[in-house]
């Protein structure tokens, strides 16, 4: 296959404006007919030590960028796909903003259905992102963990 | 041989430190190094990690190369 | 169940920036922990009589709306959904515009993945939606219709 | 009986209106009126539809109630 390795790490959030203005951007892409979108939005869970107030997020991020390509090329190979994006935030992500976009289109549904939720799968299983739950108003902390 | 590690998330709220230089008069295993970060760290032996070399997942019997990088992995959270 | 039946049909294309504004609605409901959205996009196809330009959709909207209505509440009561909205447009759509969009929310990714596959199914499959495919520049058209 | 009929789509484009009254002195079954209505436009017998009364789709045994809202419904598009 070969598609070019792509940026996927911002810095904070991702904000529903960049979302739509990735929608904007296939729209000249007139083969599209079906896209599908996953946002992972962080909740505000009660935990011992308080409830969640956000999530501060580190990786690996060399090792990180080649797993990404790697799920990328997956993808590709697997499913009948025009275009396929994948957005995940580093540092702090306030409890209901968002933190992963993943953006998949494809002339027919059936293919978007699939592959997105193969990506989803993929990012939170194989991908070496870190993340540190912060917990009430007093510096309490815990890590979160994929399951 | 001289490696340098990385430590992630809790790992290296365990170790104290995001790195280290590490050096080996002889060729280890995966196992190997485990073991003497374990002796190091008694810390760790509580904590769940997996290990990359060169920035691939490897089990416990892969021999690091020379110069090799080194990362020690907490559970991902991505997503 | 019993939720009140919503306004579905808009006028025209949907925006990415009506997309964004939702998105965004939903930003101070912290227990949703993933969205996931499809977009049905016109395509340029090829046919007999030329390439489509746009449809033109209309509706037997009394009845849609129940079928709609239906279709959320078989969905509330299959899929631990926070949030479900549907939106289709009406009159015409030019190719590369967005004609559908539906948007779930759930606190676990899983049912947003079932619950987003089992709409879009249901609303090809049930709703009194007709689709003039406009085609080429001469005035032709064909009429849509679902497989 | 008195029912309003109505028409879509191609159904609507084939018969030359969106909606018509249609009177008749018997009770009649969708299964009926499909007869009366193919008769009526024998361009109906190249093209699919469904008729649905008052918004609920019925098969041809189904008895039409008096004043009831018919609708011929060529294949849905939506999406």
């Amino acid at each position: 296959m070969g598609h070019k390795p792509k940026k996927v790490f911002v810095e904070g959030p991702i904000s529903p404006q960049f979302v739509a203005e990735s929608i904007a951007k296939h729209q000249s892409k007139t083969s599209i007919g079906a896209h599908n979108i996953f946002l992972g939005q962080i909740r505000a869970d009660a935990k011992v030590g308080g409830v969640v107030t956000g999530i501060e997020y580190s990786a690996y991020p060399e090792m990180a960028e080649q797993i990404f390509h790697q799920i990328r090329e997956a993808a590709f190979a697997q499913y009948e796909l025009t275009c396929l994006h994948i957005y995940h935030s580093l540092g702090l992500v306030p409890t209901g903003e968002i933190s992963l976009f993943v953006f998949v289109s494809s002339p027919h549904r059936r293919a978007t259905f699939e592959a997105l939720e193969f990506l989803v799968e993929e990012i939170k299983a194989k991908v070496p992102i870190f993340g540190k739950e912060l917990l009430g108003n007093e510096g309490d902390f815990a890590w979160k963990e994929n399951t | 041989m001289t490696l340098s590690i990385l430590y992630f998330g809790m790992i290296a709220e365990a170790t104290g430190q995001p790195l280290e230089t590490w050096h080996s008069l002889d060729a280890m295993t995966v196992g190997d190094l485990k073991n003497d970060l374990l002796e190091k760290y008694p810390v760790l032996r509580d904590r769940k990690f997996q290990i990359a070399i060169n920035q691939q997942i490897a089990d416990e019997s892969f021999p690091i190369p020379p110069l090799a990088q080194v990362a020690l992995l907490p559970p991902f959270a991505g997503g």
